[in-house]
């Protein structure tokens, strides 16, 4: 089971390596796959410009770049799911034309999405042969492909119930689900996009190493990256993008952590940190005992209790599945609790509506800010009245006041720099750091008393991301109880007082940052505090709760 | 009530429900297989209308109703590219475009009978073909064994949309390209393929719901013959959960209260006839509220794929 | 979009000024007859019986002598008083809407076209220029219902009705009658559709009146031919037609047909309009004037035993002299 | 984004439905040769007919007033989110119960009767398009099928009582047995504007309706609410509107437009409740309200140069003696074409695509900051 590692990396004695090393190597057919001068553009971005990078078998090439820095699209571009407007392919030194997955199927590549490529529907198996001929012809042969998905389990360590349908999967279950997908269609260039951005440190230590033992069989395999201990832990060469652009390939080995990072960013990276002590306000946002259900009908939270206190950032962390969607939406008031209670401010919010928390003094910035963050059709002014449309001096009677809600859109695109031609510029046309400012700005000039941060810096560049932990902090200078719910343990770790572990629908764990380690809270996310009894690291912790 | 057994009466009411099932069942497991590959086609009721014209036409000039039957396949078919085409690659809204098409098929069915034929006449369609043997049963038999041959066809249709939806490697391409399109696309399904491929199927098989109107039921050919059964058709497919015994279910349930109805009105019973009428439509309506919700609803229902917006 | 809504607007005034420049009109003398239908001029019912009766007097005019256009699928009210209203704009010397939902819309159209002629039915409610006409159905009906009460074995006949209005109240009431008058003994079942042009249905109604016992059939309106060919499909049951004869549908089924001579009752119109009389009448189709015909398939005549015959010329003379009347529902459920 | 490339993308709009249009009527002209007829001619007649002195003119825009109040129903619900396609039972629901109201006061002034009379009427459709909104939150019925459904039901409703405890006592007097209502008292008839013709005032009231709608949508705190609930349901509700209480809200509004377009045609039209009196403009106001581009004022246009299509058609078929169906063939290709030549308008970039123009500014999506939705 799981070893403590931290997040060095180190792997020198390893069973399954061994195993996995000694897989015949023949019957390969990509010795190594160039992509050059590939171009991409969509309408107003120019997201890949000549870029050129190439992938032996046998190696491991991470993809290092920003958010935004066309690293996907490149991928995608591969995989066939883009058409480049110019530049080439070659595998083997032979142009190939790929024009959909298909293709790139067929020519042995294959790819793992950052956004999970599954039917929710459909169990394992039934995911893993779709689109696949059948040994049965028209008729499905689920029986032996179970078979055969037990055995790529069992050789890669990837363990999976091949029959049990998709939706009951956790996150990382799913993420084994996707590789068995490429392996199953017998890839030979594997791309992996962001594969560790949903895992504890301690699952992403285990995809590691089922990548290295990959590679080792032969195969070769690019992954997405801007995480540069893993660039540094895993891969053999690194290809830095940049706005688009290459910057640079260079030999992992010759590479460190700070050159890679000027690379990436093109200057030194800021770090936003809290700095100041601890404060000890009322709690301000209380929930106890609460029990609710997913969608699908299995409880997703079970007893969740947690207070946050004036003036205080709680980090949550968990990896994603273990009930941070149903709590947000708990805490904001779009999911019933079937037993518990929530208080908001000393008054009892249990089971009342978004907009009585919204009332109460609730901000929300959601996970999914496309979607429930704005509407994307309206205006940016529209947009940044959506909360307080009703109140003066937005509106009078049920009259909106035109020239009220312009003024008050002006002030917010000043305050927080939302960058956009103009106040009616639909919120879609903005890029997704500014519709997160629109969000922190509507949400943060109401003045809450509570703000729930979901993801607030997923998929932003780093100024946007420095942007948003910077305004996280005057908040709470400012007194408010915010709840930051992350998957970046360092974003956690360098903003939050205090970090509460959400596993299975339960805060298994709250304590002072400073009191805590990463690898600590890494084992608690990994449920090892709940089960792990017998091994002596992990007794110490559950000791600890 | 004098001359009626009761018995007889309740034989009666579940054969003709039976005899009234057949175009449901075509076109709603048509409309199944469409929805579940992730495409409304609100355009059943105009397709089947064009199949009853091309059914009862080519009977009419050739005299065999089989070929009939084939040619308004056929129509269906081409009617269910139409629809593709509109809805699929255009992408248009889909409840519109098939507003759309039943306008359409409506008005150019009416044309091409005024046109070719002209007049009311009536055609030499499918005789009721008892199963020798089964259709001797007491009671069974009346009910289920003495139909024409379409009727039995319909209700095999059950077993075998269930049998290729989930049991066939397309089967499984249509489930999962309704519900995650981006996901089947990502390993090499071509998604607006099987969209085609399901439209098609679903078009043909109203064009057959269309054909059973005229071949297998009236024998003849109307203006507007088809009387909203396509509207029908869709709902129960929402009924059945798009799954067939689902939607075997509320066809049966839909056509024995229809059965119920007409035999209502002819026993004589008291009740202005407009309510029985309605008691179908009622029924389907109570039907949908209460049906089962958590079930895996195609969730890409109606939204037309796009891979570069991914 | 305020720029999308102005430039449309601004084609469709550009159109709307293209449009003035033009009109049309003309005269003519030869007597020009419009008809407005609500059906289609293919229904083998109400429709059909009127278009093909109008057919037939121009056939018998000479086309030079009448001239006739017809305009269909009129249902609703709406276009049919657009068309009403274009034709009288026309300046057709007749305009004919057949149908008693046109009332309205004649009314209205007559106010303003007060050289015009108009007709409707089946209705009452003439005005100077307005003609109302009506078949009084339940005299075919009474003798269809006395051949079924005779003949039924089953002792069952039923009717397959479209909608409980008008013609068809008429019709279903004067049948029954006739039934009752021969048979008293005779179950009377009346089932309705709910409609006038689903012909499916108004089989599988048909359908269900035979499981259920029922050997003479009847009905009305365009969707009653739905019925009458699933009379076809079974052994010794019989159908009996009204408004046309529908025996082209099922020659072995359909017994008797109540058949309406709409040209002599537009030909009478004609001839009143020589006179000067543009409408103001109430004008029936009855037996005793020869516009309703009680026709007997040819082809299974033998099939009615003579006495019976016999019995229904007799009502047909008693009703043609005035001595049996039938007697009309007072009043709708 | 500048101000020409709006101009540019208005005009490439009115173009686009001018084009699909034109292709609609490309297809007709087969179907009218099939049908017997010289295409040109009868098409000479259809464009000419609606303009044709005061008859067709007038005509028009009769027509024009249920399809546009329907029309504006149909705009209000799509933009909640919601699709109404219960047009038709909304009409007879609203026809009948408002003429219930008249029948049973006839001696009542018009200031009363009249306004009373409407308003029941809108409640009326409110309640019958209110309910199938109410299924599709509360319960989760399609709304789509579910006014199919009650269209059918409306139906037979509207038909039992008009034949049964509402028709005309002249017509039970009479043996006639027609299934309409006895006439309205002559107060609250509305007044016809042109004489000769069936023009009347219940046009300026559906397009001073419009206006409103377009103020209810856009200036309102209601209509804000709506909107933003049928154009971002899950940011709507994060933000505290209640979704569903605004999509019931929408249908019961589009149903009480609909009503009241059942009630100013028998008002303005009819005088009576007669069969077929919604007339398929149920339907048709949905046509109407995507050629208006889902904006109440786009719809007036829409609904006039509709009006004016259906009554063409109308009077080419009579001009040239070709089946009625064909008039209901060409109406179909025109939604087909008009919503399958949307995507368009949708997703600009195929025009350019097509016209083989790299403008990545047309758009107006930004490069102000790099980052999100383009990895």
């Amino acid at each position: 089971m799981l070893k403590i590692h931290g997040i060095s990396f180190e792997q020198k004695q390893d069973p399954g390596r061994c195993r996995i090393t000694m897989e015949s190597q023949e019957g390969l057919r990509i010795k190594d796959v160039k992509m050059q001068g590939i171009v991409k553009t969509f309408p107003g971005v120019l997201a890949n410009d000549h870029v050129d990078i190439d992938v032996h078998a046998g190696e491991i090439l991470a993809l290092l770049g920003e958010n935004g820095a066309g690293k996907t699209t490149l991928m995608k571009v591969l995989y066939g799911l883009y058409r480049p407007d110019s530049g080439e392919i070659l595998i083997n030194d032979e142009p190939v034309s790929i024009s959909s997955p298909r293709d790139a199927i067929d020519l042995g590549i294959g790819m793992v999405h950052q956004h999970f490529m599954l039917v929710p529907s459909l169990t394992v198996t039934e995911n893993v042969v779709l689109g696949l001929r059948s040994s049965r012809g028209p008729l499905l042969d689920l029986e032996s492909a179970a078979k055969r998905i037990e055995e790529l389990a069992s050789r890669y360590s990837l363990a999976v119930d091949p029959y049990s349908p998709v939706w009951q999967l956790s996150i990382g279950e799913q993420q084994r689900v996707e590789i068995i997908k490429a392996l199953y269609r017998g890839a030979e260039l594997l791309i992996m996009d962001e594969p560790t951005a949903v895992l504890t440190p301690q699952e992403a230590d285990e995809l590691i190493r089922v990548m290295r033992g990959m590679a080792d069989s032969g195969r070769a395999i690019i992954l997405i990256t801007h995480k540069l201990h893993e660039v540094m832990a895993v891969s053999d060469r690194v290809t830095v993008l940049r706005n688009g652009r290459l910057v640079d390939t260079v030999l992992t080995k010759d590479a460190n952590e700070k050159l890679l990072a000027q690379m990436m960013v093109g200057r030194d990276i800021p770090q936003t940190l809290r700095t100041d002590e601890t404060s000890q306000g009322d709690p301000v946002l209380v929930l106890d005992d609460v029990w609710a259900d997913s969608d699908k009908g299995p409880p997703a939270l079970r007893g969740l209790s947690l207070e946050v206190r004036e003036g205080e950032i709680l980090g949550i962390a968990g990896v994603s599945g273990n009930g941070q969607r149903e709590m947000a939406e708990v805490i904001a008031g779009l999911r019933k609790i079937s037993s518990g209670s929530v208080r908001l401010k000393g008054e009892d919010m249990t089971n009342s509506t978004p907009a009585k928390m919204i009332q109460a003094g609730l901000g929300y910035i959601p996970e999914d800010r496309i979607v429930d963050g704005i509407v994307q059709s309206f205006s940016v002014e529209e947009n940044l009245i959506l909360k307080d449309h009703h109140k003066p001096p937005f509106s009078h009677g049920i009259f909106l006041q035109k020239d009220a809600i312009s003024e008050f859109a002006k002030e917010m695109v000043e305050i927080y720099d939302i960058r956009t031609p103009s106040i009616d510029t639909q919120a879609s046309h903005l890029s997704g750091g500014n519709i997160q400012r629109l969000i922190l700005a509507r949400d943060i000039s109401r003045n809450p008393a509570c703000l729930l941060a979901c993801y607030p810096s997923r998929g932003l560049d780093i100024a946007a991301t420095e942007y948003v932990r910077k305004k996280l902090l005057d908040v709470r200078a400012a007194g408010c109880a915010i709840i930051l719910i992350s998957e970046e343990l360092e974003e956690i770790f360098n903003l939050s007082d205090r970090v509460a572990v959400l596993y299975e629908g339960q805060i298994v764990k709250v304590a002072d940052v400073d009191d805590v380690t990463l690898d600590e809270i890494g084992l608690l996310m990994a449920g090892a505090g709940l089960t792990e009894t017998d091994d002596g690291n992990s007794r110490e912790l559950v000791d600890m709760i | 009530m004098q001359g009626i057994v009761i018995s007889d009466v309740i034989i009666g009411i579940l054969a003709t429900g039976v005899r009234l099932l057949a175009p449901f069942l075509f076109a709603s497991l048509g409309e199944m297989f469409c929805q579940r590959s992730g495409v409304f086609n609100l355009g059943v009721e105009g397709i089947m209308m064009m199949g009853a014209f091309v059914g009862f036409f080519v009977t009419l000039r050739l005299g065999n109703p089989y070929l009939g039957v084939v040619m308004a396949i056929l129509a269906g078919i081409v009617l269910g590219l139409l629809m593709a085409l509109i809805s699929v690659t255009m992408q248009a809204p889909q409840g519109i475009s098939g507003i759309g098409l039943h306008m359409f098929c409506w008005g150019l069915s009416g044309l091409l009978f005024r046109v070719y034929v002209g007049f009311i006449t009536s055609i030499d369609g499918f005789k009721p073909l008892p199963i020798p043997g089964l259709a001797d049963i007491p009671v069974l038999g009346p009910i289920l064994f003495q139909h024409n041959w379409m009727v039995y066809l319909s209700i095999l249709f059950v077993p075998i949309s269930w049998f290729v939806l989930f049991k066939t490697n397309w089967g499984l391409k249509v489930r999962a390209v309704g519900v995650a399109p981006q996901a089947a696309d990502t390993l090499g399904v071509n998604v607006n393929a099987v969209r085609y491929q399901c439209l098609m199927l679903g078009g043909a098989l109203a064009g057959l719901a269309g054909a059973f109107l005229t071949v297998g039921q009236a024998n003849m050919y109307a203006d507007n013959i088809t009387a909203g059964r396509g509207f029908i058709a869709v709902a129960l497919v929402y009924f059945g959960r798009w799954n067939p015994v689902g939607i075997l279910l509320g066809s049966l349930l839909f056509s024995m209260m229809n059965s119920l109805q007409l035999w209502i009105q002819v026993l004589g019973i008291n009740f202005p006839y407009e309510f029985a009428v309605i008691l179908p439509y009622v029924v389907t309506i109570a039907a949908l509220a209460v049906a089962v919700k958590n079930v895996w609803a195609p969730t890409a229902l109606g939204k037309p794929f796009r891979r570069e917006s991914i | 979009m305020k720029r999308f809504t102005k430039g449309l607007t601004a084609v469709f005034v550009l159109v709307l000024l293209v449009g003035v420049c033009v009109g049309f009109g003309e005269a003519s003398s030869k007597v020009r007859i419009a008809l407005v239908l609500a059906s289609t001029t293919d229904d083998m019912a109400w429709s059909q019986s009127m278009y093909d009766a109008l057919l037939a007097l121009q056939k018998q005019l000479g086309k030079d002598k009448m001239e006739l256009v017809v305009s269909e699928r009129l249902g609703n009210p709406v276009d049919a008083g657009a068309a009403i209203r274009q034709y009288a704009d026309q300046g057709f010397d007749i305009v004919i809407a057949h149908g008693a939902q046109f009332q309205s819309v004649v009314f209205e159209v007559a106010e303003d076209f007060p050289k015009t002629s108009f007709a409707y039915g089946s209705a009452f409610k003439t005005a100077p220029n307005v003609f109302a006409y009506e078949p009084l159905a339940q005299q075919g009906a009474y003798l269809n219902g006395l051949l079924a009460g005779y003949m039924t074995k089953t002792g069952i006949v039923a009717v397959v009705g479209p909608v409980e209005s008008g013609d068809a109240v008429k019709y279903n009431y004067g049948f029954e009658q006739g039934v009752r008058a021969a048979n008293p003994k005779a179950n009377f079942r009346i089932a309705y559709t709910g409609s006038f042009g689903d012909v499916v249905g108004a089989g599988e109604l048909a359908k269900v009146h035979m499981d259920a016992g029922a050997d003479f059939l009847t009905g009305s309106s365009q969707q009653a031919v739905g019925a009458v060919r699933a009379c076809a499909e079974r052994p010794g049951v019989y159908w009996l037609a009204t408004d046309m004869d529908q025996s082209s549908l099922a020659p072995d089924k359909v017994l008797a047909s109540q058949v309406y001579h709409w040209e002599k009752l537009v030909s009478h119109m004609l001839d009143l309009r020589a006179q000067g009389i543009i409408g103001g009448q109430h004008l029936y189709l009855s037996f005793a004037d020869g516009t309703l015909e009680f026709r007997v398939s040819p082809k299974l005549a033998d099939k009615i035993p003579a006495d019976v015959m016999s019995k229904i010329e007799k009502a047909k003379q008693e009703i043609i002299d005035g001595t049996l009347v039938i007697e009309l529902p007072k009043g709708t459920k | 984004m500048k101000k020409s490339n709006r101009l540019v993308q208005s005009l490439s709009q009115v173009a686009l439905l001018a084009g699909a249009l034109l292709l609609a009527l490309l297809v007709g002209a087969i179907l009218i040769a099939i049908a017997g007829a010289n295409p040109l001619v009868a098409y000479k007649s259809m464009f000419l007919g609606p303009f044709s002195g005061k008859f067709g003119m007038t005509e028009s825009l009769v027509k024009a007033t249920p399809l546009l109040l329907v029309g504006l129903g149909v705009v209000t619900s799509f933009r909640s989110g919601i699709l109404n396609i219960g047009g038709e039972g909304q009409m007879v629901m609203g026809a009948i119960a408002g003429a219930a109201v008249a029948l049973a006061f006839p001696k009542w002034p018009a200031v009363i009767l009249l306004p009373l009379t409407l308003i029941v009427s809108v409640l009326a459709g409110a309640v019958w398009g209110g309910f199938a909104g109410w299924l599709k939150a509360k319960l989760g019925v399609n709304e789509i099928l579910s006014t199919v459904m009650l269209n059918s039901i409306a139906l037979q409703l509207c038909l039992y009582l008009i034949r049964g405890p509402m028709i005309d006592p002249e017509e039970i007097a009479y043996g006639t047995g027609t299934p309409q209502t006895a006439q309205l008292p002559r107060q609250i008839w509305m007044a016809r504007l042109v004489k000769g013709t069936r023009f009347h005032w219940g046009f300026f009231l559906a397009v001073a309706l419009a206006f409103v709608v377009f103020i209810f949508l856009w200036r309102t705190t209601i209509g804000y609410r709506m909107r933003a609930a049928g154009e971002g349901p899950d940011a709507a509700r994060a933000a505290g509107i209640n979704v569903e209480k605004y999509q019931i809200l929408a249908m019961a509004m589009a149903g009480g437009f609909a009503g009241l377009a059942g009630m100013v045609e028998v008002l303005g039209v009819h005088r009576r409740v007669l069969e077929g009196l919604s007339a398929g403009y149920g339907f048709s106001g949905i046509v109407v309200a995507l050629f208006g581009r889902l904006h109440p004022i786009g719809a007036i246009p829409a609904a006039i140069l509709f009006g004016m299509l259906t009554l063409g058609a109308d009077m080419m078929q009579r001009a040239v003696a070709i089946p009625a169906a064909i008039v209901m063939a060409i109406q179909g290709l025109v939604v087909l074409f008009v919503v399958g030549s949307d995507i368009f308008v949708r997703h600009p970039e195929i025009w350019r695509r097509w016209f083989r123009k790299k403008d990545p500014d047309t758009l107006g999506r930004l490069e102000a900051d790099s980052a999100g939705n383009r990895n």
